[in-house]
């Protein structure tokens, strides 16, 4: 319990169990509220536009984006990354906290879960949408053919995408969906509409919360977590290594594999903020999402920004000290100086200046202020991706070869039709699922009361 | 019954035409001519225009041909005719001429081949006629008989892709029936009955739907109605003409080719009546000729655009049987696709099969020519030479 | 056959401790607890064990093995194929067999979990006290048939004294 | 026979019915063939020519079993006599347009031509072929062709055609009026002999040859210089020391492919040669010749004469000949005169300028260095351009005068390459009956009441006579594709003549050969050796060389004011005639990159003063706007447009591509002049053109890409300019061990000393792979489909800089980085070193793409084939009749690249193995060796120890790009060495 002195109380307001159901489940009770429905109407013309993209791709050809012979890597590969980086906050949360025991993860765990699913899903429409053939995109899965049978290139980082990714989401759906079953249970029980009782009946699998169910639960919820834990390393590493296997200069480095995972840490727990501060606004979860809890992300916030900002100046420092003038073109003469500056130094900004703000309390304290920063690390964070992908490829090795890119309108569509899908995805979770984990957070509650009545003794 | 099959098969197996039992007679008459067996297969193509002292058929009668020409000048005739023509060498334009123009196909018989059939014309030839008559009886009964296997066989086959599709059905109203019960009428009330009964469906029916999708503009047992009804068990079969006598560019080009009617009137210019059909079919032929219309066959082995396929390759340097991919033609009416031409089925091959290390081309491979010597290798595959590389085909 | 049961329901979980080893002290065989959250003091009392860990570090162990299986004999064995000088058989493999073996071993996890626990979409529940999804908590004991009218008797004022806010019997 | 062509021709009229939905009729052999499908699927396939037009092709083919597919035109030797579907036959021919010649093989396939290659038997080309050559089988398929003969606006048929021409010249010749026949310059014996025996019957005709480059300066020179009117013969291959002004002789001047090949042929560095041949280049505007030089001066045009005349002091004074005076130049001769002197006898001075005194001094120079009988022989003169302008000029004026009743045009275009268009136009309108004779209906065609539509150059049958006593024939490939007559038979039948030209030229040649019987013996075996070989040397002892008669020299040319200007000739776009190719108009320009359009090249110094950026748009004498392109090189106080462009009249691709540059030739007392006209360039504000270059930064950045190094130093160390190779060796280490081939492993090796940069090899590989055209907009975007480029570097001074030309393939690394990131194994490593890409494996992931370091992959972007929005060859069902059937047409979405031209080393493999021979070396060639000219390309096999390609790698200045890389490329380049002292 230790913790929990350090951090302060987790949930305030002296609730009883019986007052955190009624208060999570009541946005899930009240009828739809106008915010939401305006939202959803927003999103989902966002959906269609990007859906007016897929189309226009898929049926006219990749020659729609603003590729060309040297950059052939654009925003579809750029929103790739980025979305899978948000998509690591939810996993890193839930499972980083849960082996390290932090008992405050309890009441963001599960949003931040729900907002990994739909970011993978959203960065998962990427990788197919920007193959040329999609209506072959089969062949990449390496099943009995009768070509031979002839199999795949397993050298291929691209394949590895594939496997890390596919492995990722089941992980995370199966994590966050176990973790919301004892939560149906309680809607199951205590709603009065019989349709819901039907589908959360449906949807608890009949949990009964019995003294052997919790210890399975919860050994099947450790063990999970344990697994995937590794995962969220693995999943970021080997995106990165889309790019640290290749040959071009700004590309091949080392230091990718660590530097994209805390990138992605970094700009999910950015999205987690975001999310959280809306949530707690509209939800009127101060008592649940502290500002102890966002004051908790924040500080982590900065702490990773500093090392962004390590990992920044160290990709500087190996292309000077390497010695390999091509590196040192495209750092120098390409990012830092070159016809790119402007998307190198509002990376540098973004995510490594800005974020240094949180040193100060009363910024921490200033709720919007945070919101505004978050929003700029997300921002930060997609000029990051932008950088790598496309400044590299555009200027490499032969000055002959040497092309600039712009995205097509095209491109755009797509990118914002995945953001639709992700806002509509995370209205869903906010109207249909509880959007804090019931359980777990009665699990702290009692330890946080007792705790105070120890001390009244 | 099942023994005549096989001694047929083993004997049709035999390049060109060679004639049961007949070789022992042929090697006591001659042992100088130990060539003459072969040289005898050779000339059954000549036979479709040539006889020896039967008078003339579309070409002359080539009894005493020796006498008549030296030797030279018949080696380069019989080679290419129409190079000597074109060159405008008298006799040669005489003779194409005198024969309404009738050109004799090019062959790719090397010198010595071409002196072996002079010489089997000038002795063994009448020997030859007489064995050819009963023997040639015999093949044709025998190829009779075998005929119903081969047309069972593919009918089999035939039955197996109907299975499939009955199977996919069978299984999807398994599908049905158990998720309607599981669902709605709760009649078994063991619930794992339907589940399982569901998996198992499912697993089959997908099973089903892979095997129609990998066979997805595969044209396995296609066999297209002709313009013309062609039969090549009478003429491969019972008349045992060469393949490579019709479709001879095989050696020579990627394409078979397809026979121009030129060649059939080669022998149609006589053979007005067929042993089916009677006159109908062949009278189509004339009159294409006539007309100067070629015949607008269907084609029926066909590769995907994105194959390169070259029969020479394989034919000429592979010396394989055309048996090998396209079945036992001589034993179908119409032709059918017997093999999927699935990329799988090529390199199944290609690992498997031998090269003629041999041919001097493959001199220059000298870590396999040592593996050879010290006895790492005894034979050397398609794939070792790079068979398996993608372009070997795709480019 | 009549097997019914009676039923403690607490609202606290200390309480529900300390009821637990009362119980206990009077050789009363608990049946179940139902809690809206995990408690591990129940878990020791109850002595609750699992086996799934090991059940997990298994399907890892093949999970691995078979994906390494498999890579190995697709690229060397059936279709060698040469990737930029590499050998066939290459480190490569390491990255998908980790990830893979994870994979195999969340999924059979689950999987195992739910058919252990006999939980599927739709199963049918009755809770002996609804509320214990909620904030309530239930002990659950056995009632033998050849328990008297006094035993019973007995026991439930042992609940109540145990601080049982509510006791009932079910069917 | 003709049934052969009909019937494939029949056949395309299928293939149209095919492709429009409407009537489709239902043919088995299609429904299941590639098209009816994969038109619906938008995805064209390879051989679905083959498979439409083989199969009933063979089959008539094969009725006429062994009869050569067009009357006896006899293919080479080791090519089958007979034609065989699936088997490429080869005839030699001739390409000869009016202004280029080559001779060459043409490559049929199911009896249609889709390949031009060298011919290597001719003593002239001697195998070499120039972008526009290799270009021009397109022509044939092109969709702009007439396809009837044409009366008026209408098409119509011969015999109407025959009757109203024959009246009209019948007419003419009772009332004696005159009747003019205007033609290009005629190089084909027994065309000349014809035209007449024409005259001679219609006494009343007069016969004009005009030139669209006129050379008529050089012959007066010569006439008054030796007292006849003649071009000599240049032997570039027996100088050490060539200056040239404003000649581009390695791109269009005269003979360019035939100059090229001798020139190359001093540029060869071997163990034993470590001599190279030395080039001064005194030019305006930077052109393919001057970007090969070791020395280059920029001069304005009006300079050109008092430099000149400077030299030949230079060398008058050394060589104590009488000197004249001349203006005094800030440019310094006195090295160029040095090296001259110093090679006497082993040196060319030429001069691309159409003026007398120029032409004069250039000679007298020559005479003084005593070039005459060894490097410049004038006992065998060139027949090319033998136009006078004065005739040209002299009709104008009679047509306006009204004094020309009949005109008849052949192959010439003069209402849209004359200086003086207007004019022309006008006296036309005044000419009673106008025939033209045009393949396609350009700007004078449109204009004349009658086309006689005449054959492509592949359908036809001619002789042509470049150069005194070489000859060489032109025989068809193909049937007439449509209802076209050949000029000459149009001649022979208004003659009254009951023959065709083919006998007619047989005659010719009877008669001509039998003076010689001796010497050739039987006529028909030589007649077919000739048609075979393709070309005829007719050694004669050579005549005394004619002798030199001094005349006076003197600069005229006052210092012009203003901004003058020099026109050139693309090496793409040429005259112009070609300007509907779409190949053509796709191919990157050497020395600019830039495709499709012209453009106004500016030199630095005056875009600095004007403000002018590259894409700005200029004002061209108030007469026309053009994008800028600020070219380095580029002479202070001039500007450059290329000719060739602005056709309105030459088809759907060429129409309004740019803008006509001929009204601004600069015409001074009587002779026609590329340069010199002085004009205005005034920006016009805020607008700007984007241009369609492929190359956009044109410095190496100090990268060790393009090593060179100078004759000097490579004398004293053959290593120099390649020590990064040593060190890169050196540090190239890895974990795996390297991978080694058995028997086969394709190599290639690039000369860069020898290379030209003509780009030849670009516009072949597109020929052989069926590399799509893609179009202005998308070349804008980068996107160029061109399987191999020519990278070109500027180096040094900007005002004059040194220019550096690469030729980039796919490099079929050992170690290649794009073989690893395929995650479907589209692409991999062959058993014989290729890279090899399954492009129906392939989808499209474009990692390949990133992870090749030389950027040489080609992604499609979109359908290439068979799409309205690309509305080149590869859509006219026409067009689609020259692809190589063995060669897949890419589908959308997939990534191709340089494949080593694997389906000729499969059919050489082939042939070797069913000849059960080994391969020899050289036998194998890809599109790209084959073709170039400077035989700077060079491709093998790797394991045969005394291949060429070995002996190259073995060679000190041998590396490869970006080796630091340790990609190991199975290609290499040989550095390149300037014969510059340092």
């Amino acid at each position: 319990m230790y913790n929990t002195r350090v951090r302060g109380i987790l949930i305030q307001g002296n609730k009883t169990y019986s007052d955190v159901s009624r208060d999570i489940i009541r946005p899930m009770d009240d009828k739809t509220p106008l915010w939401w429905w305006i939202t959803a109407f927003l999103a989902t013309g966002a959906l269609f536009w990007g859906m007016w993209g897929f189309y226009n791709t898929i049926s006219t050809g990749i020659g729609e984006w603003g590729l060309n012979n040297n950059v052939a890597w654009g925003w579809a590969i750029i929103n790739f990354v980025w979305w899978i980086g948000i998509g690591h906050a939810g996993t890193a949360f839930s499972i980083f906290l849960l082996i390290l025991r932090q008992k405050w993860r309890t009441s963001i765990n599960r949003a931040a879960e729900a907002m990994t699913i739909f970011a993978v899903m959203a960065a998962g429409l990427f990788p197919l949408i920007h193959m040329g053939r999609i209506w072959d995109g089969f062949f990449i899965f390496p099943y009995w053919n009768t070509r031979g049978p002839l199999w795949d290139n397993f050298n291929s980082p691209l394949f590895w995408d594939v496997v890390a990714i596919s492995t990722y989401f089941m992980a995370s759906f199966v994590f966050w969906y176990i973790g919301m079953i004892p939560d149906f249970a309680t809607i199951r029980e205590r709603t009065t509409s019989a349709i819901k009782k039907k589908v959360y009946g449906i949807l608890s699998f009949g949990w009964i919360g019995n003294a052997k169910g919790w210890l399975r639960f919860e050994t099947a919820a450790l063990l999970l977590g344990g697994m995937a834990a590794p995962l969220v390393v693995s999943v970021h590493s080997i995106v990165s290594m889309d790019f640290s296997v290749s040959v071009i200069p700004g590309w091949h480095t080392t230091i990718f594999p660590p530097y994209f995972v805390v990138g992605a840490i970094f700009s999910g727990f950015g999205m987690v903020l975001t999310l959280m501060i809306v949530m707690r606004k509209i939800y009127k979860f101060k008592d649940y999402v502290t500002d102890g809890h966002l004051d908790a992300i924040a500080r982590i916030l900065t702490f990773i920004s500093l090392i962004m900002g390590t990992a920044y100046t160290t990709e500087l420092f190996m292309a000077w000290y390497s010695g390999n003038e091509y590196e040192l073109f495209t750092f120098m003469k390409n990012r830092v100086t070159g016809d790119y500056k402007f998307a190198f130094w509002t990376m540098i900004t973004c995510n490594a200046i800005i974020p240094q703000l949180f040193w100060f309390k009363s910024i921490r304290k200033n709720i919007t202020i945070v919101f505004i920063i978050s929003l700029f690390i997300n921002l930060g964070m997609w000029f990051e991706r932008y950088v790598i992908v496309v400044t590299s490829l555009s200027k490499d090795f032969l000055p002959a070869t040497w092309a600039t890119y712009e995205p097509t309108i095209t491109e755009i569509a797509v990118f914002s039709g995945t953001i639709g899908l992700f806002v509509l995805g995370v209205l869903a979770f906010f109207r249909f699922v509880p959007t804090i984990a019931i359980s777990e957070v009665k699990g702290v509650l009692k330890e946080t009361t007792t705790l105070k009545s120890f001390n009244d003794e | 019954m099942i023994f005549n099959v096989s001694v047929i098969k083993s004997l049709l197996r035999l390049k060109g035409l060679l004639l049961s039992g007949f070789f022992t007679l042929l090697l006591f008459i001659n042992l100088s001519y130990g060539q003459t067996a072969e040289a005898e297969a050779n000339f059954a193509v000549c036979k479709a225009c040539h006889t020896i002292g039967g008078g003339k058929l579309v070409g002359p009668d080539l009894q005493g041909v020796t006498e008549r020409r030296d030797e030279a000048w018949l080696i380069k005739f019989i080679q290419n005719s129409q190079e000597l023509i074109n060159a405008g060498d008298p006799e040669a334009v005489k003779i194409f001429e005198e024969y309404n123009k009738i050109p004799m196909p090019p062959n790719n018989l090397t010198d010595d081949q071409v002196r072996d059939i002079l010489l089997y014309i000038e002795n063994g030839g009448v020997v030859a006629g007489a064995e050819v008559g009963e023997t040639e009886q015999e093949v044709a009964e025998e190829v009779a008989v075998e005929d119903a296997d081969t047309e069972l066989l593919v009918e089999m086959k035939r039955e197996d892709a109907r299975h499939l599709q009955a199977t996919f059905i069978a299984m999807v109203v398994l599908i049905l029936l158990a998720l309607f019960d599981l669902l709605v009428t709760k009649i078994i009330k063991q619930k794992w009955i339907p589940i399982v009964i569901l998996i198992i469906a499912v697993i089959i029916s997908g099973e089903v739907i892979f095997i129609e999708a990998t066979n997805l503009g595969r044209q396995q047992y296609y066999q297209p109605e002709q313009p013309v009804w062609f039969s090549h068990k009478v003429h491969a079969g019972q008349n045992q003409i060469d393949c490579k006598y019709c479709h001879f560019t095989a050696d020579k080009s990627m394409h078979s080719g397809i026979p121009p009617v030129a060649v059939c009137m080669n022998c149609h210019n006589q053979v007005k009546k067929g042993k089916i059909t009677g006159e109908t079919e062949i009278a189509k032929v004339i009159d294409a000729y006539n007309n100067g219309e070629p015949i607008e066959w269907v084609k029926v082995h066909n590769l995907p655009d994105h194959v390169y396929f070259n029969h020479s390759q394989h034919v000429n340097v592979g010396k394989m049987d055309c048996t090998e991919c396209h079945g036992d033609v001589e034993k179908m009416d119409e032709i059918i696709q017997v093999n999927d031409l699935s990329m799988g089925w090529c390199i199944d091959c290609h690992r498997t099969k031998e090269v003629n290390f041999a041919n001097k081309f493959y001199d220059q491979y000298k870590q396999l020519h040592e593996e050879i010597a010290n006895g790492e290798k005894s034979k050397v595959l398609v794939t070792d030479v790079g068979g398996e590389d993608c372009q070997r085909c795709h480019y | 056959m009549n097997n019914t049961n009676i039923i403690g329901v607490y609202e606290d979980e200390d309480v529900l401790l300390k009821a637990i080893d009362k119980l206990q002290e009077n050789h009363i065989k608990i049946a179940d607890v139902y809690s809206p959250i995990p408690i591990h003091g129940v878990f020791e009392k109850l002595k609750l064990t699992t086996r799934l860990p090991y059940a997990t570090f298994i399907y890892g162990a093949i999970g691995t093995i078979s994906v390494f299986a498999f890579l190995y004999w697709t690229s060397v064995v059936s279709y060698p194929l040469k990737f930029g000088g590499k050998p066939l058989n290459t480190l490569s493999f390491i990255i998908i067999m980790f990830v893979l073996t994870i994979f195999v071993g969340t999924l059979f996890t689950f999987l195992t979990y739910f058919i252990r626990e006999k939980m599927y979409p739709g199963k049918k529940v009755t809770l002996p006290v609804p509320r214990t999804t909620n904030d309530q908590f239930a002990i659950l004991i056995e009632k033998d048939q050849n328990m008297s009218d006094l035993e019973v008797k007995k026991l439930n004022e042992l609940l109540k004294k145990t601080g049982a806010v509510e006791i009932k019997e079910s069917e | 026979m003709d049934k052969l062509y009909w019937q494939s021709l029949d056949h395309y009229k299928d293939l149209k019915e095919q492709s429009n939905p409407d009537k489709v009729k239902p043919e088995p052999e299609f429904s299941i063939e590639g098209l009816d499908e994969s038109e619906i699927k938008g995805k064209s396939s390879r051989r679905d020519f083959l498979k439409m037009l083989g199969f009933s092709v063979s089959a008539v083919a094969l009725v006429s079993s062994c009869q050569m597919p067009v009357r006896k035109a006899i293919p080479l030797l080791n090519q089958p006599s007979d034609l065989i579907p699936g088997v490429p036959n080869f005839y030699a021919s001739t390409f000869y347009d009016g202004n280029d010649y080559c001779s060459i093989l043409v490559k049929t396939r199911e009896s249609r031509p889709i390949k031009i290659e060298g011919n290597d038997l001719s003593k002239i080309t001697k195998g070499g072929t120039n972008a526009r050559t290799q270009a021009s089988v397109l022509n044939l398929y092109d969709d702009a062709r007439l396809k009837n003969p044409r009366l008026g606006k209408v098409d119509s048929d011969w015999e109407t055609i025959d009757r109203d021409v024959l009246n009209k010249l019948q007419d003419a010749r009772e009332s004696g009026k005159k009747v003019v026949l205007l033609t290009p310059t005629i190089i084909s014996p027994s065309t000349r002999q014809l035209i007449n025996e024409f005259i001679s019957e219609y006494p009343n005709i007069s016969w004009i040859q005009r030139d669209t480059i006129n050379y008529s300066a050089m012959r007066k020179a010569n006439e008054l210089n030796f007292g006849q009117r003649i071009i000599p013969n240049y032997h570039f291959d027996k100088a050490d020391t060539i200056v040239s002004f404003n000649a581009d002789f390695l791109g269009n001047w005269l003979l360019p492919v035939a100059f090229t090949k001798q020139f190359s042929t001093k540029r060869k560095l071997t163990d034993q040669n470590k001599e190279l041949n030395r080039l001064y280049q005194f030019e305006s505007n930077l052109s393919l010749t001057g970007s090969n030089a070791d020395y280059r001066f920029t001069i304005k045009p009006s300079e050109e004469s008092a430099v000149l005349l400077n030299l030949y002091n230079e060398i008058a004074r050394a060589t104590g000949a009488n000197t004249f005076l001349a203006p005094v130049t800030t440019i310094d001769v006195s090295k160029a005169a040095n090296d001259l002197i110093a090679s006497k006898g082993k040196s060319i001075v030429v001069s691309g300028t159409n003026n007398l005194n120029i032409q004069l001094i250039v000679n007298a120079i020559n005479h003084l260095l005593g070039n005459y009988g060894k490097t410049i022989d004038t006992t065998k003169p060139i027949h090319l351009n033998q136009a006078d302008e004065a005739d040209m000029q002299q009709l104008v004026k009679d047509m306006n005068a009204g004094k020309i009743s009949g005109l008849l045009v052949y192959n010439t275009n003069p209402a849209y390459d004359e200086a003086d268009t207007e004019s022309f136009v006008n006296g036309l309108g005044k000419v009673a009956f106008k025939v033209s004779f045009a393949e396609t209906l350009d700007e004078t065609a449109e204009l004349c009441d009658f086309v006689c539509t005449t054959h492509n150059f592949l359908e036809t049958w001619d002789d042509a006579q470049p150069i005194e006593g070489s000859f060489s024939f032109t025989q068809p490939t193909i049937r007439p594709i449509f209802n076209t007559r050949q000029f000459q038979d149009n001649l022979i039948k208004w003659m009254g003549l009951d023959m065709d030209y083919a006998s007619y030229m047989e005659q010719h040649w009877k008669s001509m050969l039998s003076q010689h019987e001796e010497v050739m013996g039987n006529f028909t075996d030589n007649w077919n050796k000739l048609k075979h070989d393709g070309v005829f040397q007719h050694e004669e002892d050579d005549s005394a060389q004619a002798t030199f008669t001094e005349q006076a020299l003197k600069a005229t040319e006052p210092l012009a004011e203003g901004i003058e200007l020099a026109l050139y000739e693309k090496i793409s776009m040429g005259t112009g005639k070609y300007a509907n190719n779409p190949w053509l108009l796709e191919m990157p320009d050497p020395i600019t990159t830039a495709t499709w359009d012209n453009y106004v090249c500016v030199p630095i110094d005056l875009a600095e003063e004007k403000s002018l950026k590259y894409e700005d748009v200029v004002l061209v004498n108030g007469a026309f706007e053009l994008p800028v392109i600020v070219q380095p090189g580029q002479a202070s106080g001039t500007v450059s447009i290329a000719l060739g462009y602005g056709r309105i009249s030459a088809g759907m691709a060429g129409n309004g591509v740019g803008k006509n540059a001929y009204p601004l030739l600069h015409t001074k007392n009587g002779f026609t002049n590329n340069t010199g006209t002085v004009v205005t360039i005034e920006k016009v504000a805020g607008k700007t053109y984007e241009l369609a270059a492929t190359q956009i930064h044109h410095n190496m950045e100090d990268r060790p890409i393009v090593r060179e190094t100078t004759l000097e130093k490579f004398k004293e160390n053959p290593i120099s300019g390649n020590e990064q190779h040593i060190i890169d060796e050196k540090n190239n280490v890895t974990l795996y061990s390297k991978v080694d081939y058995d028997g086969i492993h394709w190599g290639m090796t690039i000369d860069l000393t020898s290379c030209t940069g003509c780009a030849n090899c670009v516009i072949a590989c597109q020929a052989e792979n069926n590399v799509p055209v893609i179009g202005k907009d998308q070349v804008r975007k980068r996107r160029i489909m061109h399987w191999m480029r020519i990278d070109r570097y500027y180096s040094a001074d900007p005002e004059n800089p040194e220019v550096h030309h690469m030729p980039v393939m796919c490099q079929h690394c050992d170690n290649a980085p794009c073989e690893n990131v395929c995650p479907v194994a589209a692409t991999n490593h062959s058993d014989e070193g290729l890279n090899q890409m399954a492009y129906n494996r392939c989808i499209g992931t474009r990692y390949c793409i990133n992870n090749c370091p030389y950027k040489v992959r080609r992604f499609n972007w979109y359908e290439f084939a068979n799409n309205n929005k690309f509305d080149y060859n590869m859509n006219s069902e026409l067009g689609k009749l020259v692809l190589n059937p063995d060669v897949i047409v890419r589908q959308r979405g997939v990534v191709e690249k340089c494949s080593l031209c694997v389906q000729r080393l499969q059919s050489k493999k082939l042939e070797a193995k069913r000849e059960n021979r080994a391969l020899v070396d050289g036998e194998v060639q890809t599109a790209c060796s084959q073709s170039c000219p400077t035989n700077a390309i060079h491709f093998g096999n790797l394991k045969d120890e005394n291949s060429v390609v070995v002996q190259d790698n073995k060679s000190d200045r041998m590396y490869h790009l970006l080796e630091q890389l340790h990609t190991l490329p199975s290609t290499s380049y040989l550095t390149k060495v300037r014969n510059k002292e340092s």
